[in-house]
């Protein structure tokens, strides 16, 4: 398919032209935080926002979602379980790094056995991905080779070029999106093309010169199991941890969820919501917990990204480097702090 | 369901925590002097006003209730002396933080209520329901869960 | 899951009138957990009882819901019921479909539906219910008496009779109380010190009573069966033991301006004085503030003339610690302060005086011997005029809002001695009713009236005025007549109103006992306990309770007695086992909850701790269950919830919210 | 700084502690991390600059059940965290030797990115003695930056610059107070019913129940949250249709009403912006105004204000008097 | 309006001018007992409560005691059951004068409302209370 732009002015007119077909959800300003949110006339659209705080991960995964409702009724009990996803959405504006968090959860819900709310969602979802232009000092991206310029597995692709956006679809259902936008869309010449190299090129130059542009994962991957696992490096990294859940819940790739029900006073609702390895009551049981202190909480959570997860899959690790972490964490330890810990520790360097 | 399936008025939720030793033995002096007040008003008995905890009162707000009232012994009447005075500052900054963050005055109520004052009871019952009447449904409050 | 049986009671017609049984019955069978409903004319008649145990083992219940009257009336009977046929009886709630509906309401579909709503928050509740076991405390066999007056005088006999040491503790420096102050007595006349003085005498012999005058009860801890009281015995400045009772002290004291207080301020006394003649103990008291002794150092007259050298003015107050098993409460009563009333002008004349004063005034030890005469100039007078309710039945803060109950008695009574012993003396009485129910005293008030010519006037009095004159005008409505009286008069007597002795508030506090807006004692149940504070293992006794005269007193003070030696009998009581208890695993020692116990009955200690496998020393909550009453402050208090009041726990409460509110 | 680590280093080598609790430095210049340091030479990565906000308290309850004694470094604000917990016999004095630290203010990163600096490699200017402006640079340039423009708001409404418990006291302090405490509290009293629900909806529908705010508050000491419990049946961590957003605040509020010292660490630390100090401050509010002024954390044997009362105290009633319409 | 309205509604306003439950009136009489104008009155104090209590308010209106009462509120001050006689007089009186319509009282019908026995103070309490 030919490259197509569309100005920023005529992105109202955009957004409105697909939410009357579909929902759309994207980027949204309340109270000064800009999350994923559904679109509507009176809501703030922040498109060029380099970050959400939370990743467009619910989207396709809900912190929350209603599994089945039990409702009584005199002594009998009827089941009804929740329906899933049979209309289509858009997702739109979501970064290269937060596509790849997608592409991990896929490994995740779509192999057997298949998570049938997930794989709903991600039948009808199409993906509208924006390339970064000016990523900041907690980006990483481009440890796991991801090149935030070229976002991968999108149905359309958008690029910020100045005042227009180049925008390229990818896939059957980037066409059909690409159809519905119709006229607000016109061909890209080539100065538009060669306006979109050069602000590629810029971005890169700017993921150069960042803090984190020499970060590797040397030493990390699979089977590192027996040399991370009882490292007495952790034991130092793990003090400040306050056991709360911000980087798991701003996290694009963390999958852990708890199932809950709620007492409606009419029956029950079973849920499932995210859940933490951080939280001292992550899948306790009957015994209590089969991570006791918070270093071995700690300890999984890395272990899980940089270990056992590409072992699992692979070599494919469940950090996609968007830095979120990085940048909310509340005792300002980051998954980057573990990676050069490690690195400098079995270097015999001191800290 | 708020709204009465047949009439389709509103009919509240009330619910009344009332301590074992006053405010209880007044709504059932209020009972056996015959004097009327709104059945959407609904008892629970516990101990003492102390024994009622804020959670309980978000809890049935949370559940679908549209008013709560606590009643307990007149302060310095308290069987076990001192209850209704904690329940007095726990329930005057509750309500506070409750009206802070938008739920209307008058969804919450404290009352003391000695066992010899049934007509204060039922009088009181009967402000507060109409009292919740005029402010309609609680949709400030309440899990939309429970709703359906 | 409990498998729970619902019983719906008729109550007759009470609840049936007004909530179709039937349909509770039906809709609460439908209810999770209920495996057997029926519904009965009477619970809590025999038959009632009986169907409740039989399906109890037929149906094997581990929990039962009765809809019925108010808990208040019957939870103790169902509870009962529940354990003869061997369920725990705290696995027994009660949903209250009379008070708290069918009285109410009158809409029968209304009605109905709250009565289920009722029945499922019961369910809801009965489910979470456990089988609680109460604990046991051992009985301390001995009590105490508070107040020394004919009351507290009649419980102690009464209880040390029944073989149990009594302490009277009595702050002033006899006992006697105010009956020793009265004349006569209504309706029979009798003169009030010769059937009190024995009762004294017998109290003072008693090889089981110990009486501590001038003595005060300074703090109390514990709880029924095992009350911890410290007792403060004021410095009296006379060694007891030696005191030989002669009064050669007093008659020889310089310093004689004190007001007597028994006297009524009417007169003065010593500064080292009994009170009155008849006094127990006969030992003196150096009043320190008017002793010249004490003031300026020096005196000592009365040290120098006691022979027996029982003068000691080292004294110290002295406190002392006794264990008690009950409290009887026998504070009595004062005259309220009439500072308010200028109208009656109280306090500008001295011939208007409270009835009170007017029984020294008629006694022959009072300050004037017995005589009638005016205080101000000692004439004899000729007319005097009664004014009734003074402060009582009176809805402002002046007064009293309720009746004084003796007024119009003693009045009668005062009116028709003074007609008897000075038939030249005119009487006029001013009252709004004339209350008299009780045996022989409307044939005693109509004597007075129709055998002694005292004249009635219905109608208040607005004003009493001094004249130059000496006399004073008594200006009153005659509301029969719709006239408006003035007339002369040379005394004034008002029935001023009673009110507790103010000793009685801060000891309800360390009682923990309540109290009600006049400052008179609640009792536990105004119809069915009427003897018994609220607060377990404290009796009343007399006016402390509510306004009474001497029979009334006298018969209240031994149903008190009788239900003290009820709890002194038993060797063991069984304590409620709704108490606190803390969550180990969730308790964090913060002591927040220790700072709201009203009863000091949670402790901490450092105990090892394995909290699913993590073992560590924590600092952990201990409730007492001896100490603890349930009433659940602590539960609030504590942020992680560890504490929990069992029988009315967290849980089941919400249950009982979300049953509601469903 | 070196002040700080020599008088460590020194009291780590004559025993009087075992451990040193302390902030080491981080991968950025802005983001030190809360850490042990057990021995001098460890004590070579010791930071104490505007970035070090965290309140070290709460960690002392840990430490508190560790052998020996910990060295701890209190800013003033902190201190009354400390008293707090004692009162409450979560930390152990004797476990404890706190060096109270100078303070001018603590900064915030999100602040300084909030002014459009990005691409941020190096801030400086940021310790105790520095200049009155950071300097930011960043891959686009260098910033100067006012430090009180990248102050915690906590800081502009500083208690007071006096420890209330040390052990001795080492650096310089400076006064940050230049705004009014409960102004913000105060407007939002001033609002509508409709316009207060509005605004609190608004910002809590971003809460994420990542627990942050909680697990950093020294007030919140619970060993477990009534939120993680299941004996209350109030174990919640949906995210969902509202209500439970507000059972979570409004009771974690009401939790620390009375003991919350007002240290701002639950608003430093949410990852959504909340400023959840708004509920706190609502209480400590409240409390001053009908109760009489109380700060917990004075003194470590203060009985707090919902642990106590007086016979004449006002009504719940008194609220709907109170505030706006 | 019919007249049983009327009345109630006139002795539902008396009731709210005043701020008096005359029910709380245990007719003691005190009140009667205490009133300087008592002999002037033909309806007296305490019966003036028991006028309210009835609705009789015609015949308030048209007692000679409405002009009597000096307004000295002893009656008010001594009142055991807080039922202030005096102040339903004078909640009576303005019932009355609002009747008349905007001008409540006239100067030039001072005159003939003089009573050389009533206290100058009155007459200026009066203006004050009515003219407004």
């Amino acid at each position: 398919m030919a490259m197509m732009k569309i100005t920023r002015d005529a992105l109202p007119a955009l957004y409105a032209r697909i939410a009357a077909e579909q929902s759309l959800i994207l980027p949204v300003k309340t109270a000064g935080q800009t999350n994923f949110g559904l679109w509507n006339e009176t809501a703030d659209v922040d498109l060029y926002a380099l970050k959400t705080v939370k990743s467009a991960k619910d989207a396709f995964f809900p912190q929350s979602e209603t599994l089945y409702t039990c409702t009584t009724e005199d002594k009998k009990i009827t089941i009804t379980p929740e329906k899933l996803t049979d209309e289509q959405f858009v997702v739109f504006g979501i970064k290269a790094c937060d596509v790849q968090g997608i592409k991990v959860l896929d490994k995740v819900f779509l192999s057997a056995p298949v998570d049938s709310f997930y794989a709903a969602r991600r039948a009808h979802g199409t993906i509208v991905a924006m390339a970064c232009s000016a990523p900041s000092e907690s980006c990483f991206c481009h440890a796991f080779g991801i090149d935030p310029t070229e976002p991968a597995d999108a149905d359309v692709v958008i690029w910020p070029v100045g005042d227009t956006l180049c925008w390229k679809a990818m896939t059957e259902k980037g066409e059909a999106l690409t159809a519905l936008a119709g006229d607000l869309l016109t061909a890209a010449d080539a100065a538009d093309e060669t306006a979109l190299e050069n602000a590629k090129a810029f971005t890169k130059s700017v993921m150069q010169k960042l803090p984190y542009a020499n970060l590797t994962l040397e030493g990390w991957g699979a089977d590192k199991t027996d040399e991370k696992f009882n490292s007495p490096v952790w034991d130092d990294l793990y003090k400040g941890c306050l056991a709360c859940g911000t980087c798991t819940f701003v996290c694009p790739t963390c999958q852990c969820y708890d199932i809950k029900d709620y007492n409606t006073g009419k029956g029950v609702q079973r849920y499932r919501c995210w859940d933490s390895c951080m939280y001292s009551d992550f899948t306790m049981m009957a015994h209590g917990n089969n991570r006791n202190s918070q270093m071995q909480r700690f300890r999984q959570r890395f272990m899980h990204k940089l270990v056992y997860f590409p072992t699992n899959n692979d070599g494919m690790f469940s950090c996609v480097g968007c830095g979120r972490c990085v940048d909310k964490c509340p005792a300002s330890l980051n998954i980057v702090k573990v990676i050069r810990a490690f690195q400098k520790a079995e270097k015999g360097e001191t800290k | 369901m708020p709204l009465n399936e047949k009439t389709g008025e509103f009919t509240p939720k009330i619910v009344a925590f009332c301590c074992n030793w006053c405010s209880y033995a007044g709504a059932d002096l209020a009972g056996s002097s015959r004097l009327a007040y709104p059945a959407e008003v609904k008892i629970i008995r516990v101990p003492c006003s102390c024994r009622v905890n804020p959670m309980f009162i978000l809890r049935a707000f949370e559940k679908g209730a549209d008013g709560v009232i606590l009643c307990g012994c007149h302060p310095g009447d308290c069987h076990y002396s001192t209850g209704n005075y904690y329940a007095r500052r726990r329930m005057t900054l509750l309500f506070s933080m409750l009206d802070y963050i938008g739920v209307e005055k008058g969804r919450t109520r404290v009352e003391w209520v000695s066992a010899a004052e049934g007509v204060k009871f039922s009088t009181t019952m009967n402000e507060f329901a109409a009292k919740i009447h005029e402010l309609g449904p609680n949709v400030r409050l309440e899990d939309l869960r429970c709703k359906n | 899951m409990q498998r729970i049986g619902v019983f719906v009671c008729h109550c007759g017609s009470n609840i049936a009138a007004t909530v179709d049984v039937k349909k509770v019955v039906e809709m609460a069978a439908r209810e999770p957990g209920v495996v057997h409903a029926e519904d009965y004319q009477y619970m809590c008649s025999e038959a009632g009882q009986a169907k409740i145990a039989a399906a109890i083992a037929e149906k094997k219940l581990t929990g039962i819901v009765v809809c019925s009257c108010s808990p208040r009336m019957h939870e103790a009977t169902f509870r009962k019921c529940a354990e003869r046929a061997g369920l725990n009886p705290y696995m027994v709630e009660i949903a209250n479909i009379r008070e708290h509906c069918s009285w109410i309401h009158k809409n029968m579909e209304e009605a109905t539906e709250k009565a289920v709503i009722l029945a499922r928050a019961a369910i809801a509740k009965v489910n979470l219910n456990a089988p609680l076991k109460p604990g046991e405390s051992r009985v301390t066999k001995r009590a105490l008496v508070i107040g020394g007056g004919i009351a507290g005088i009649q419980s102690a006999l009464d209880i040390a009779d029944a073989g149990y040491e009594v302490d009277i503790v009595e702050k002033t420096p006899s006992i006697g109380g105010r009956m020793a102050q009265l004349d006569k007595t209504f309706p029979t006349l009798d003169c009030s010190a010769c059937i009190l003085t024995p009762k004294m005498v017998e109290a003072a012999a008693h090889e089981k009573i110990n009486i501590y005058t001038y003595s005060e009860v300074e703090k109390i801890s514990g709880f029924v069966g095992d009350f911890t009281v410290d007792i403060r015995k004021k410095a009296r400045s006379i060694d007891a033991n030696k005191c030989t009772g002669c009064g050669a002290c007093q008659e020889k004291c310089p310093s004689k301006k004190s007001l007597s207080e028994f006297n009524r301020g009417l007169n003065t006394r010593s500064a080292i004085y009994t009170p009155f003649a008849q006094a127990i103990p006969n030992v003196p008291v150096i009043d320190r503030e008017a002793c010249i002794k004490f003031k300026t150092g020096k005196c000592g007259i009365c040290s120098k003339v006691c022979a027996a050298g029982a003068v000691d003015y080292e004294q110290k107050d002295e406190i002392f610690t006794e264990k008690y098993g009950a409290i009887v409460v026998a504070t009595g009563f004062d005259t309220i302060k009439l500072d308010k009333y200028d109208e009656y002008a109280y306090n500008q004349s001295k011939d208007v005086i409270t009835s009170l004063e007017l029984e020294r005034v008629m006694n022959a030890a009072g300050p004037t011997k017995g005589h009638l005469e005016r205080l101000s100039d000692g004439k004899h007078p000729e007319h005097i005029v009664f004014v009734q309710c003074v402060g009582s039945r009176c809805s402002d803060e002046r007064g009293k809002p309720y009746c004084s109950k003796i007024c119009c008695m003693y009045t009668a009574k005062h009116a028709m001695l003074i007609r008897d012993k000075y038939p030249d003396v005119k009487v006029t009485v001013f009252y709004i009713d004339v209350r008299t129910p009780g045996k022989n005293f409307d044939e005693f008030y109509r004597r007075a009236v129709e055998e002694y010519g005292v004249n009635y006037i219905k109608g208040q009095v607005g004003k009493v005025a001094p004249q130059p004159d000496g006399s004073l005008l008594v200006q009153a409505s005659d509301l029969l007549d719709n006239k408006q009286i003035k007339m002369k008069a040379d005394m004034v007597v008002l029935a001023t109103a009673i009110e507790p002795d103010p000793s009685v508030r801060p000891l309800a506090t360390m009682l923990t006992a309540s109290i009600d807006t006049n400052n008179f004692l609640t009792e536990a149940h105004p119809k069915l306990r009427p003897v018994e504070s609220p607060t377990a293992g404290i009796f009343l006794s007399g006016v402390c309770q509510g306004p009474k005269d001497i029979p009334e007193t006298v018969a209240q003070a031994g149903a008190a007695a009788v239900k003290a030696i009820g709890l002194l009998a038993k060797d063991k009581l069984t304590t409620n086992p709704c108490t606190a208890k803390a969550d180990e695993l969730l308790c964090n020692g913060c002591s927040t909850c220790a700072n709201v116990c009203p009863y000091g009955a949670i402790s901490y200690e450092v105990k090892l701790i394995n909290d699913h496998g993590v073992r560590e020393d924590r600092r952990i909550a201990v409730v007492n269950n001896a100490l603890c009453q349930g009433c659940g402050a602590c539960t609030v208090a504590c942020p992680s919830g560890a504490m929990d009041l069992q029988g009315f726990s967290n849980r089941q409460i919400i249950a009982e919210v979300d049953a509601i509110c469903r | 700084m070196q002040e700080l680590i020599n008088r460590a280093k020194e009291l780590l080598a004559d025993g009087t502690v075992v451990r040193v609790l302390g902030w080491r430095k981080g991968d950025m210049d802005y983001n030190p991390e809360v850490a042990y340091f057990n021995s001098a030479e460890e004590l070579d990565n010791f930071v104490y600059d505007g970035f070090c906000g965290a309140n070290l308290s709460k960690y002392m309850i840990e430490a508190s059940k560790l052998e020996g004694k910990t060295l701890v470094f209190l800013k003033p604000c902190d201190t009354y965290s400390f008293n707090q917990l004692l009162c409450e016999h979560r930390v152990d004095r004797d476990k404890a030797y706190i060096i109270g630290v100078g303070c001018r203010g603590k900064l915030d990163i999100e602040k300084v990115k909030a002014q459009g600096i990005s691409g941020i490699t190096a801030v400086s200017g940021t310790e105790l003695d520095g200049p009155d402006s950071i300097k930011v640079s960043t891959i686009y340039g260098d910033f100067d930056v006012a430090y009180t423009d990248a102050m915690l708001e906590r800081c502009h409404v500083c208690k007071g610059k006096e420890h209330k418990i040390y052990d001795e006291l080492i650096g310089e302090s400076k006064d940050t107070h230049d705004m009014d405490r409960m102004a913000a509290v105060a407007a939002i009293e001033a609002m509508s019913p409709t316009e207060k629900f509005a605004y609190f909806q608004a910002e809590l529908s971003k809460c994420i129940r990542c627990n942050a705010c909680r697990n950093v508050c020294p007030a919140c000491s619970c060993r477990k949250c009534v939120f993680d419990s299941t004996k209350f049946d109030s174990q919640q961590k949906a995210n969902v249709d509202s209500f439970e957003e507000k059972m979570f605040h409004i009771i974690r509020a009401f939790h620390v009403a009375g003991r919350c010292t007002d240290c701002g660490e639950c608003s430093r630390v949410c990852p959504q912006g909340i400023p959840l100090h708004l509920f706190n401050r609502k209480f400590i509010k409240d409390i001053d105004e009908l109760y009489g002024k109380y700060q917990a954390g004075e003194t470590a044997d203060q009985r707090a204000p919902l642990v106590n009362f007086t016979f004449g105290d006002a009504e719940p009633s008194i609220v709907n008097e109170r505030g706006s319409k | 309006m019919s007249n049983v309205s009327k009345i109630e509604k006139q002795a539902a306003l008396i009731r709210e001018i005043s701020g008096v439950n005359p029910y709380k009136c245990m007719k003691c009489g005190k009140c009667s007992a205490t009133c300087p104008a008592f002999d002037e009155m033909d309806i007296k104090p305490h019966q003036f409560v028991s006028y309210v209590q009835e609705g009789n308010i015609a015949a308030l209106a048209e007692s000679k005691s409405l002009w009597k009462c000096l307004s000295c509120f002893a009656c008010v001050e001594r009142c055991p059951r807080d039922v202030k006689p005096a102040k339903l007089i004078d909640a009576a009186r303005q019932i009355v004068e609002r009747e008349k319509g905007g001008d409540y009282l006239m100067a030039d019908e001072i005159p003939t409302l003089l009573d050389p026995e009533l206290p100058q103070q009155l007459l200026v309490s009066a203006f004050r209370r009515y003219r407004r």
